[in-house]
């Protein structure tokens, strides 16, 4: 065991897929040389050569294209997209080919890759570098979307997510990359995709969150313990695929359940599990299932960034009413 | 060869002219002329498939599919150049390269029919399916050429693009990133003067295609697409080139589109009669012909013969087709991951449950 | 008034305003000589000359993005996406331009110009051409996303996109392209953006749908009554801003909603509608909230397309079972 | 001189030598001593507030910032040039063509301290706020450049993009777009030798970015971005060029970024101090000043109170940048829309509910 952030974590489980399997591949812009904007891919060059880490040129379309290639040859390409806001240019690679590869070829070829790179708010970032667009990727039919929220939890799906024969999304949320340090261990270990992770047990209402909201919302379970209210937490860590079971089993117990995102509001991640406890669990329910999310408008600069952040107090302010209702 | 035919020195490389005389006997390539009959019946070949899968369209049959009409030259002669181990990263309209990597026409209808499994295209080797959104494929091919050269295995990768797609962001991604990698790539650009009716001086002020390679600091070379020897020669040139560590080739093949776009298309309101039959006269399978008729190795009554199995061998591969099994549901649900998420697998059954409902709401 | 199909009405729309505002320009892919490949634009050129209804090069960021610049300086480009599926490459300038210019420059420059293409299933198109992504749009801050169910609508919808100081993404059920005729007035006129229309009044159930999915639902309900359920339906035509008010209004009536789309399933417009339900009406409810909608999967070629498409029977189906509930 | 001066020639655009030496009098620009002492001054001006907003951010002051220590002399050019009718469509490293275009140190400095109000730079007539997603904006300029063609007007686009922002598709189909269109946009690729981390050979394989006008079918040239008379020169013919009706013109400035590429990075990793020493020796603002220098015109005394002149003035601007007015809640809503649409007043209303609640909460 060893004592890691988030960026250790990430780059330890890339560094064991580097060295035991030759096909992995990791590259973008400012990944080899400099290892990356945030760290995280450093070291790696040096340790495998440039062939296999490595700067690309600035060009989003060219370096999820050419992984779609990579992979179709029989390469695992890790490739980093340096700011959530700058996988746009990517969008086309994205839902044109790497999720349809698989399928347009008729399972023939596989697109065994991984698209990372930091998202979410609360660095200080200019625009373009903050927003968390996960339920985007979630409607692409034929990836998988994977968001961590702890050390331990990014180095085990980032292995699962480097193995699977699948293109995998991979979120990290920048603003505890470096806040949450806890022992991980040095083996390889992996995390399943598409399974869900009770964080805490509870009586009184469920919240499901992801990525750094997970953390806001363990802040906000305390203020309701103190109010004498009991919250059950489910960190989501996958995206799609969802994992309706571990939720279904929360609200039949809670019979109340809130999303907490840091995405726009509509058509968002909250609306989804929403409509999941519907369809599964309606007579169950004992308050709308509610959602606490930013607001439909662009994350603005960091001075404003503190009235679109979703706070503990917020989610708190909902739980309340939500076990109240 | 790309020192001398220089884009910039405004010169297209031809061998032949438009009567089938060799003009250029430097690079009249290394073939004996049972290869060169053979190239010209392939290219028969696909033109009679081109021509009757028209005609099927015609008849509602299949649905749209863009015509090679004028163009077998150049996949042609890329049939003869791409071996085995050497990938094809198609964009559309290029079935005679298809046939020659191993495709079969049954697979091709069957994708105009409107069934995925004629893009799986088993029996040929390292060819990826049709690419529908222009340029996009070319990434591919960079991806793929790069895993040829970290694996240092002796393999190329060609891929094609329009015209049209050169007007693409991602047609100067592929380039440049095959450019800064050195990888062997050879990207040939059908340039048949239209993108649908949008005609080529709308895509780009720019001298041809071929000089774009300028921008990504690697070979380039604009070639008579319809003179199957010309085209023959560039390929093998920059296939060699590319295997032999120099990086990329763009080829731009100065061809025309005889037919329309799609079958739904209707040329005659975006293009002239005139234009048309002055293309007429380069048509790449009579100057081919009347350079085999000069050879005297031409025999009418033969190729009468010939293009009647070739008729006989089209039908019977579009009736394989036109009697595949029906499209079970699970197709729709069992090639979108390695392994199916739970999620669709109950999608799939709630459906299942609504079919059987329906079923008995019928009776 | 006279007799039109959408494509006609759409037509209609680009000519009035092309006509009584010279600042309206009409570009994209084989839309100038050829008018459009669904002839939507066909005869503008003619009319307007080349310099305001013309053909531009293959690139769809390069049209979204240089409109986003002329929009900037004063004119109100409509531009044209060739197909549904390929707007992707142009991702970048929408979010990042398109949806952000007026809030970036503080309502300085503004972005009046329209994004229109085909989309949706049931063409036999081949893959790329047929999907429903109108939830991506929806999540998109910062632009409005509308969709016309009938050629009426289309003109009036339309004109009022134009007109619109913001960016609007118009999407057009090619399906019904050619499949519906009505009258339509010839004059100028508009409906608002941002308000659904009540298609039928209805008391046992809401269902709410839009674009091509509207004349399915109309079918659906035709069994329904036969069956002596009475459907309300609702065209919500613009899928944001959302029309809550009369989502909500309807629900409290019937307490039962189902929402059909022909987009992929998950993190789709379904979800949003029933999230607003659940916050809105919760106590009215007597059934979940359910959704009618394709599955999470590529849009399959024609010759499965029929499994994919949701039909009037699959909506009655739904309808029974709430109902029922 | 696009004609002279053709990147094919390999022959980069030179007027000054590092010593300030004319090296070539025929396009020594027809500039006044006074103007070419205050073009001096501003670029001393951009400099000096370079350097001090670099370190208001050192001093956690502001949050990251982009240096143009530098690469001066490209944007001091360019605010000569751009008129008050001509557009400004910015990357986000060329501080003196703000200035020169009428944005405020003030408003700068609140974009970098995290208020969007900055962005507006309301008194900057046609300039564009700063582009964040590199390339893209070259569209932009590309759309107001048919503007401009469309009806008629007397102005010229200039548009700004590094060496990196050249690899991005937006770059090519700008470029393209506009070689079609033959609108008055002056594209302007500082190639500072880097992107981030990643040095220009990385980007792409081809003998500079000037040369890349080929593709394009445009003018390009290459022009030493340290050198004032040659940026001057170079733009100034660029501008009449466009506004004559002939269309584009790419202008590649070489030149070197010498600090950090944002306050958080550190070039040290990347670069060697050999470098950086032999671009020292072409500082822009040194050559100009050995120029001045030989001519008699520089006054070393009176520069430095200039200079104590410009930090009070970039001092104050900063400090009412820094007691600029709290970020309220209202800006977060009020610009998305041209009308807010009800629901996103229902959000803002909701959310004033919880910080009424919250003020209890505290109580
Ligand atoms: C990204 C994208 N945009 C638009 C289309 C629609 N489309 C299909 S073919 C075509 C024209 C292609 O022209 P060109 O590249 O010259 O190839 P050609 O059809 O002439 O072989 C267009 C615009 C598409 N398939 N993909
Ligand atoms: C689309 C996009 N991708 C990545 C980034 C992150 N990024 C910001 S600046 C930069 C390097 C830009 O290099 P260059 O174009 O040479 O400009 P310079 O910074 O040298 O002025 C990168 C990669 C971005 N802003 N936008
Ligand atoms: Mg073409
Ligand atoms: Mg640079």
């Amino acid at each position: 065991m060893k004592i890691m952030n988030m960026v250790n974590a990430i780059n330890d489980a890339l560094d064991i897929k580097l060295k035991e399997d030759e096909s992995v591949i990791v590259y973008g812009e400012d990944v080899g040389v400099e290892g990356g904007v945030f760290r995280v891919t450093e070291g790696l060059q040096l340790k495998y050569g440039a062939e296999r880490v490595f700067d690309s040129p600035l060009a989003e379309s060219g370096i999820v294209g050419t992984a779609v290639g990579m992979a179709v040859a029989g390469l695992r390409p890790v490739v980093e997209m340096q700011f959530c806001g700058f996988v746009y240019p990517a969008m086309n690679q994205i839902i044109s080919h790497a999720s349809r590869m698989h399928n347009r070829s008729r399972g023939r070829f596989k697109t065994p890759m991984v698209i990372r790179f930091p998202y979410g708010g609360g660095i200080n970032a200019l625009e373009h570098h903050s927003e968390s667009m996960e339920a985007l990727y979630g409607h692409i039919p034929g990836v998988k979307v994977v968001i961590p929220s702890t050390p331990h939890d990014a180095k085990g799906l980032l292995i699962s997510a480097i193995e699977s024969n699948d293109t995998v999304i991979f979120m990290e949320p920048k603003r505890i990359y470096r806040a949450i340090k806890q022992e991980v261990s040095e083996e390889k270990f992996s995390i399943p995709l598409g399974k869900a992770h009770i964080v805490s047990q509870g009586t009184d209402v469920t919240v499901i969150a992801y990525g750094a909201m997970v953390r806001e919302v363990q802040k906000a379970a305390v203020m309701a313990k103190n109010e004498g209210i009991s919250v059950e937490i489910i960190d989501l860590r996958s995206i799609y695929p969802i994992d309706k079971e571990t939720i279904k089993e929360s609200v039949k117990k809670t019979g109340r359940v809130i999303t907490v995102t840091e995405s726009p509001r509509s058509f968002g991640v909250a609306s989804e599990i929403t409509q999941i406890v519907n369809e599964e669990v309606f007579l169950y329910l004992e308050a709308p299932p509610k959602r606490v999310t930013s607001f439909d408008t662009i994350v603005p600069l960091p001075k404003g960034e503190h009235h679109y952040m979703v706070s503990p107090e917020k989610i708190f302010y909902e739980i309340e009413r939500t076990v109240k209702y | 060869m790309f020192n001398t035919y220089n884009p910039l020195n405004n010169s297209m490389f031809r061998i032949m002219d438009n009567f089938g005389k060799i003009i250029n006997t430097d690079y009249f390539p290394d073939l004996l002329d049972e290869e060169i009959l053979k190239a010209y019946h392939d290219m028969l070949f696909a033109r009679t498939a081109d021509l009757m899968t028209v005609s099927y369209q015609r008849q509602g049959r299949i649905y749209t599919y863009p015509p090679n009409y004028g163009q077998e030259a150049i996949a042609g002669a890329a049939g003869k150049i791409i071996q085995d181990d050497d990938w094809l990263v198609p964009a559309f309209r290029e079935m005679g390269a298809y046939l020659a990597k191993g495709a079969t026409l049954k697979e091709i209808f069957l994708v105009f029919m409107g069934y995925e499994d004629g893009s799986k295209f088993e029996y040929a080797k390292n060819m990826l399916p049709t690419s529908v959104p222009i340029a996009s494929q070319l990434l591919h091919a960079v991806g793929i050429g790069y895993e040829i050269k970290l694996r240092k295995k002796n393999q190329a990768v060609f891929t094609f693009v329009g015209d049209g797609g050169t007007s693409e962001g991602d047609f100067h991604e592929a380039l440049n990133f095959a450019g800064v990698w050195k990888v062997p790539v050879i990207f040939i650009v059908q340039n048949n003067q239209y993108g649908i009716s949008t005609p080529f001086r709308v895509q780009t002020a720019s001298d041809g295609i071929a000089i774009k390679s300028i921008a990504y600091g690697i070979k380039g070379i604009q070639v008579d697409g319809n003179d199957f020897f010309a085209m023959f020669a560039a390929l093998k040139n920059a296939s060699q080139y590319a295997k032999s560590g120099n990086g990329p080739v763009l080829i731009e093949a100065v061809t025309y589109r005889k037919g329309p776009h799609t079958t739904s298309d209707d040329p005659t309101k975006y293009r002239t009669k005139e234009e048309e039959t002055e293309w007429d006269e380069k048509d790449p399978l009579k100057r081919l012909k009347a350079f085999l008729n000069d050879k005297k190795l031409i025999d009418e009554k033969a190729e009468e013969i010939l293009i009647e199995q070739y008729i006989a061998e089209i039908d019977r591969q579009f009736s394989e087709a036109e009697n595949y099994p029906k499209y079970p549901l699970n197709d729709v649900f069992d090639y979108l991951y390695d392994e199916m998420p739970e999620d669709l697998k109950e999608q799939k059954r709630e459906h299942e449950k609504f079919l059987k409902w329906k079923e008995n709401l019928k009776m």
